[in-house]
């Protein structure tokens, strides 16, 4: 049922040359969900995020000093091993310092004909956030424009934010059945299903969306569901690790990162001036830790409510290795864990995971929770 | 050895000076509140001149310096590292963030007494850790916060009305939350006075520092961490102008009268990044061989002002009143500041590997430096940005580059036996010899 | 004039070398386990070479001492560097050789190297060994096999699984899980290899891989790791017959020259 | 270059024992617990709960043959116990997976947990194992039910295996590292290096300066004790403490970490390498009434 997002995630490179190849059109590879693709969809690009790969590089030492993430580490590796120069263009969306590296290496060593940095502001939730975010859309929106010699209309925009929007209800439809006793998906399922959407064209997506929203309801699966998990972190592509975990008598029912839920949770609230109806979308959005910086701690409510509406028994909460803004968070997230009763567990996550020392660690945890199944 | 050149050397007048308002400066916020004043905390980033404008009894404690304070000792900052560590945060955060957060966490002022808790956080960050840093100590602290998010790009390289709108918008917001905590009101007189303070300070050390692309250097490195400090910690107080101005005069009649700060000078180096702040030792170990280290982009630019070119050439920005700028409102003052401040080259670390490779090698130019020696500070991610970037730009102009790995604030990631086993090597490479 | 004979030492962490010039020319090689006393090790080795050129020490002209110990050697004139030793010892060998890979029992170094034989960058594995000859030997020793025939091993292997241990102790305790996954020796051999080149690799490339590249130190002996690092380079390293003596060569070399 | 054979000082003793006073053909229940290690392999008999044989072995490199090895040699001198005659056998440790004659696999986690409250007691609310390869913080109830744990990851300073590679470099027997580093005047700095690689370069620069042994001893077992204090803090201590593995055995670094605790862990009553084994053996016996009813 999942096989075409599987086969979307597994070939994002090829699916990619080829729909340039169809079309005839652009592609974008963009970093961090916080660029703003109704835009990209309205000027007929595409917008491919940047992935690692999960395979060792030893090119990466001399472009990275040692301290940096191994996600914007497996980024750069790709980029060297030119597995995106079929890439057009290449845009961020300021985030973490870690991505800005893995921009600038791209910018120095392979530039494409149109290189783009947006300062996408901090201080999301400053009222003044607002008419400095449009203003920079409308910057970009010229220079996409003088990039792809086509005027940016109301009504492409309007095509951008329905695509998009679409995608996200669509994709929040499935999640709702993650919700139920016994989900008819697994986290590893799920991962496929909202990695592809970063991938591939959004309107291929939703049409699988639509079939799979079909199918699913009544999937029958003959795998218990066991302990209900929720995972936590920044970009969790890590299938094996979740394959891992899952083959343990468990389920991923929710998750909170960017290769998940975060990037496409709340959709584009319609308003006269589309770009601060987009604005404010990429604004309000659960936002990453680099953007959650007042004593309000949304993030933390966000996750906290996700993982009640999913009757979550513990939390697998994974960190990129040496990322300063999940560091921060973590540990006072993890109390809000566990104060709700929710035990965690915590790993750090590198280019590649030592699975056999995670299995015994994971393997644990979840004894842990189902301690009663134990004779004491 | 006889036959190498010696220069004319003689320590820095101002020194004592240097210490006392240092020393001052911890005193002052530390009983700001017994005297009835107000303390308050933040980056060094933080545009100070807003509180200041609050009266002449505001003190500030800037978070950076504050924790290379700790660094300074190791004892100290072990406790503070492991206050964090044993509640469950990673050693590899951000290590100012790191010592300050440890000092607070065991109620410990490093200058003594238990840790003065500030009636107001106000930051301006970014980098991803300035704004979540105070986010966290103002939980803790139970205090009122604050933060201008001044993560736009860097003005000196492209400029758009609505970035600097948006950081004046939230300057002026900061002035309502200081009224509103303080119950205070903003002295506009009083800011405009300390724009132009501000702006003086670090044009003037902008200067102090271009006085080192001399040859013998009048000032060195490990000296220089000293003393630009003051442009990190109360900037747009007069006594901070007024020793600028001071410093600035000396360096000059050093410059002049042929003074250098290594008699031996015989190699110029540059540097990069925070330095291991429990080694400076290091930087006396490269004197042995002759080496001064003249500065970097950091140490010039951290507050340093400067006019950047298109060919990148770097040129001290003469301060407002220099300028002929005039400030009549708050608003005027506040963008003022804020397009100053923008200005600073230490965004280019923060931004984008190609442009800080730009500055070095400019830097490397003006400032005549034989060889860089880039310190990759597990520290600091944003002054590590693409460093390694760095490395190869500075090499491919020919420039030989030594690399080693340290912590500006965390001793155990520096390996001083193998950092001096590298510089050991590095100078052989070089041809250099220790001098005695 | 007669020609000068000159000596160089080379303390390492785990033995001493000394290679014993006669002009430009080798005619002696001792070597000896660095043991707590230094000095002694030293005098070991040097003695093996004395007897090998079938000369008396007080025959020496000038001895150049190198390696970490170097300022332990007896009777050296003076010293250089291990990175200087290499460079030296390297282009004698053969002056097309532009980079060297040095990997001593717990430091890696890549140095790049100029057509006069100056090193003029050079990288070295920072806090932790992982890719160092420590790893290998923690390895085989798991393996329950002797070093040689564990490095052999790897040879037969056709496919390469990742390592993903950092730390020579815990990709011991991974080869451990590999054992218990059954997986075959010859393959846990291969990965082990694979993941010492591939970090030996990464850092080398910080000075920039240009050929000819030359490998020296004791883990040159070790065809297991010389054909993952082949693999990974995509080239074909030069291995010299005496690989672990070259620092000490180059030491030789800088004492004959200074003779001069 | 010829390998030179050299004596391995880091290998822990092998040993078994049979309890004198328990004839297991009076009992209802034997069970028996299989903890293979990375190390060293551990196989416990009990008789209705109680330890009745035990056997510490060195891992080989195939864990099956480690674990019958262990479970064989744990039943030599059992007047006439065999295998078919225990009712219920739980694999643990790194081979759990691997052990033939265990019916269950559970994680030494777990394992150590309720081996430690078998062994220290039902007052026992955190548990310090230090293993081969890994070391391991664990909170546990009055029932020994894990909860809460933290192993360390990515370097292995402050595991068994780093005081292995010190007693081969000062070639001195595991069994009496700790003790001599007892024997100092003062207590010396902490070695500085973290990895267990550097830190024995650096000993053995110490060594050359002319530090004594147990000096040298010293200064690792305390930066040995800082590292597994670091993460005993992060887990948080609550008491009693309890110390479980290889290096329980080893007071030079037991005692400085009780220091820096400043909590004396209790004093152990059996082997402490076998509290995994013991752990499984009770589970063992549960789990065997379970399906008994």
């Amino acid at each position: 049922m999942f096989t075409q997002f599987k086969d979307w995630y597994q070939n994002r490179h090829d699916y990619a040359k080829d729909w340039k190849a169809r079309t005839g059109g652009k592609v974008m590879a963009y970093m961090c969900t916080y660029v703003p693709e109704e835009i990209l969809y309205a000027a007929d690009v595409l917008p491919v995020r940047v992935y690692g790969s999960h395979e060792a590089s030893d090119l990466t030492e001399q472009h990275i000093f040692g301290m940096y993430c191994p996600f914007c580490r497996d980024c750069v590796a790709q980029v060297m091993e030119g597995r995106y120069d079929y890439a057009d263009g290449v845009m961020i969306a300021q985030a973490c310092l870690h991505m800005r590296q893995v921009y600038s290496s791209w910018e120095i060593h392979k530039p494409t004909e149109f290189m783009y940095y947006m300062p996408f502001p901090i201080a999301v939730e400053s009222p003044h956030a607002r008419p400095h975010l449009v203003a920079e859309y409308k910057t970009f929106i010229e220079a996409v424009e003088k990039w792809t010699g086509k005027k940016i209309t109301i009504d492409d925009l309007d095509r951008g934010i329905e695509i998009l929007n679409k995608n996200r209800e669509l994709m929040r439809k499935v999640y709702e059945l993650r919700l139920l006793d016994n989900p008819p998906l697994t986290g590893v399922e799920c991962m496929h299903m909202t990695s592809s959407s970063q991938m591939v064209d959004k309107r291929e997506h939703n049409q699988a969306l639509e079939k799979l929203l079909k199918e699913l309801p009544s999937r029958k699966t003959d795998r218990e569901t066991g302990i209900r998990l929720m995972i936590v972190g920044s970009e969790c592509d890590d299938i094996e690790f979740m394959d891992m975990v899952e083959s343990l008598n468990s389920t991923f029912v929710a998750d909170d990162h960017c290769t998940g839920s975060r990037a496409f949770w709340n959709s584009v609230e319609p308003e006269e001036d589309r770009l601060l109806a987009i604005a404010k979308r990429y604004l309000e959005r659960p936002p990453c830790p680099t953007k959650d910086t007042t004593k309000n701690f949304v993030r933390f409510h966000h996750v906290m409510q996700m993982a009640e509406e999913a009757k979550v028994e513990g939390a697998v909460i994974i960190q990129q290795k040496f990322c300063d803004p999940h560091e921060i968070d973590i540990p006072l997230l993890r109390q809000r864990f566990e104060d709700k009763g929710i035990r965690t567990y915590f790993l750090e996550l590198d280019v590649t995971v030592p699975i056999g020392q995670f299995k015994i660690r994971i393997e644990a945890f979840l004894e842990m929770l189902r301690a009663d199944e134990l004779p004491f | 050895m006889s036959d190498i050149k010696r220069y004319k050397t003689e320590p820095l007048k101002c020194w004592g000076k240097a210490k006392e308002l240092r020393a001052n400066y911890y005193k002052e916020y530390k009983e700001a509140k017994s005297k009835g004043g107000i303390c308050w905390s933040g980056g060094a980033e933080a545009i100070d001149v807003i509180p200041y404008a609050f009266g002449d009894d505001v003190h500030s404690l800037t978070a950076e310096p504050y924790a290379a304070a700790i660094a300074f000792d190791p004892e100290f900052a072990h406790r503070c590292e492991s206050a964090l560590e044993s509640k469950g945060w990673a050693r590899d955060m951000c290590a100012y963030m790191r010592n300050y957060w440890g000092s607070v966490l065991i109620d410990e002022y490093a200058f003594g007494g238990p840790f003065p808790k500030p009636d107001f956080n106000l930051q301006s960050g970014f980098c991803c850790t300035h704004a979540k840093w105070f986010q966290v100590l103002s939980l803790w602290e139970d205090v009122p916060y604050f933060n201008i998010d001044i993560a736009t790009i860097p003005f000196w390289k492209e400029e758009f009305p609505n970035r600097l709108q948006y950081i004046v918008d939230q300057m002026h917001e900061s002035i309502e939350f200081i009224e509103k905590v303080t119950g205070r009101e903003c002295d506009d007189e009083r800011l405009i006075e300390g724009v132009y303070n501000d702006s003086r300070t670090t044009s003037l050390w902008a200067k102090i520092t271009e006085l080192n692309q001399n040859t013998p250097a009048p000032l060195d490195e490990k000296s220089m961490y000293s003393l630009y400090v003051f442009t990190t910690l109360d900037r747009a107080r007069k006594e901070f102008v007024d020793f600028y101005e001071e410093l600035y005069a000396e360096t000059k009649d050093r410059v002049d009268r042929g003074i250098a700060a290594l008699a031996t000078e015989r190699f110029r180096l540059m540097s990069d990044s925070q330095p291991p702040w429990a080694f400076l030792r290091v930087w006396r170990y490269l004197e042995q061989f002759g080496v001064v280290s003249t500065g970097s982009i950091y140490t010039i630019g951290l507050e340093g002002v400067w006019d950047i070119a298109d060919d990148w050439s770097l040129t001290p920005r003469e301060d407002l009143k220099s300028r002929g700028v005039e400030l009549k409102t708050r608003d005027d003052a506040l963008r003022a500041m804020a397009d100053w401040h923008m200005r600073r080259p230490i965004y280019a670390m923060f931004y984008n590997a190609d442009w800080k490779s730009k500055l070095m090698m400019q830097y490397a130019k003006q400032w005549n430096c034989d060889a860089a020696m880039l310190h990759l500070n597990r520290g600091c991610e944003g002054t590590s940005l693409g460093i390694m970037e760095n490395r190869a730009a500075l090499i491919k102009t020919g420039l030989p580059v030594l690399t080693y790995e340290g912590n500006m604030g965390d001793d155990r990631d520096f390996d001083e036996g193998r950092t001096i086993a590298r510089i050991d090597t590095f100078m052989e490479g070089l041809g250099l010899k220790k001098l005695t | 004039m007669i020609t000068a004979i000159t000596a160089g030492i080379d303390l390492g962490a785990k033995t001493v070398k000394v290679v014993i010039l006669k002009g430009k020319e080798v005619i002696g090689r001792g070597i000896a386990t660095t043991g707590l006393d230094q000095k002694k090790s030293a005098e070991k080795a040097f003695d093996a070479a004395l007897k090998e050129a079938k000369i008396d020490l007080k025959d020496l002209d000038r001895v150049v001492a190198t390696g970490v110990g170097r300022t332990e050697a007896p009777n050296a004139n003076s010293q250089i560097t291990e990175v200087g030793a290499d460079a030296k010892g390297a282009i004698f060998l053969n002056p097309a050789i532009r980079t060297v890979i040095d990997i001593g029992g717990e430091e890696g170094r890549g140095i790049k190297i100029s057509p006069e034989g100056r090193a003029v960058d050079f990288a070295i594995n920072e806090k932790c060994a992982a890719g160092a000859g420590a790893f290998t030997e923690a390895m085989a020793r798991a393996l329950e096999r002797p070093l040689k025939e564990f490095a052999e091993l790897a040879l037969k292997s056709t496919k390469s699984i990742p390592m993903n241990a950092q730390c020579a102790v815990f990709a011991e305790s991974e080869v451990v899980s590999l054992i218990h996954a059954k997986t075959p020796h010859e393959d846990i051999s291969r990965a082990v290899h694979d993941s010492i080149a591939d970090r030996i690799i990464s850092m080398v490339r910080r000075v920039g891989i240009e050929k000819e590249v030359l490998l020296i130190g004791g883990v040159a002996h070790n065809v297991g790791f010389v054909n993952s690092l082949n693999i990974g380079l995509k080239l074909e390293v030069i291995v010299p017959e005496y690989p672990e003596f070259i620092g000490a060569l180059g030491a030789a070399l800088v004492a004959a020259e200074q003779q001069e | 270059m010829a390998e030179e054979e050299k004596k391995e000082y880091w290998r822990w003793l092998e040993s078994r024992w049979t309890s004198p006073d328990i004839d297991w053909k009076k009992g209802k229940v034997i069970s028996a617990g299989v903890d293979v290690g990375s190390v060293s392999t551990q196989a416990v008999i009990m008789v209705d709960g109680q330890l009745y044989a035990f056997a510490n072995m060195r891992t080989g490199s195939d864990s099956p043959n480690s674990a019958q090895n262990a479970f064989n040699r744990a039943l030599e001198d059992t007047n006439g116990l065999t295998e078919k005659d225990v009712h219920y056998c739980v694999g643990t440790g790194y081979g759990r997976v691997n052990v033939p004659m265990a019916q269950k696999a559970i994680t030494e986690i777990a394992c150590h947990a309720r081996g430690a409250n078998f062994m220290y007691g039902p007052t026992v609310r955190t548990v310090l194992d230090m293993g081969g390869q890994d070391c391991k913080a664990i909170r546990i109830d009055e029932k020994g039910k894990v909860e809460s744990f933290l192993m360390n990851d990515k370097c292995a300073a402050g595991t068994g295996r780093g005081m292995e590679v010190f007693s081969d470099l000062l070639t001195i027997s595991i069994n009496d590292v700790g003790q001599m580093s007892m024997e100092v005047e003062e207590e010396p700095e902490p070695v500085s290096s973290t990895c267990v690689i550097f830190a024995k370069t650096e000993a053995t620069g110490l060594l050359r300066a002319g530090w004594p042994k147990n000096k040298v001893l010293a200064a690792y077992c305390r930066a040995m004790a800082g590292r597994v204090n670091e993460l005993l803090q992060r887990v948080g201590v609550v008491k009693d403490f309890a110390i479980t593995g290889g290096i329980a055995k080893n007071i030079g670094v037991v005692s400085r970490v009780e220091k820096l605790l400043d909590m004396k862990a209790l004093p152990p009553k059996y082997d402490t390498q076998l509290a995994g084994a013991v752990g499984a053996a009770l589970f063992a016996k549960g789990l065997y009434e379970k399906i008994k009813k």
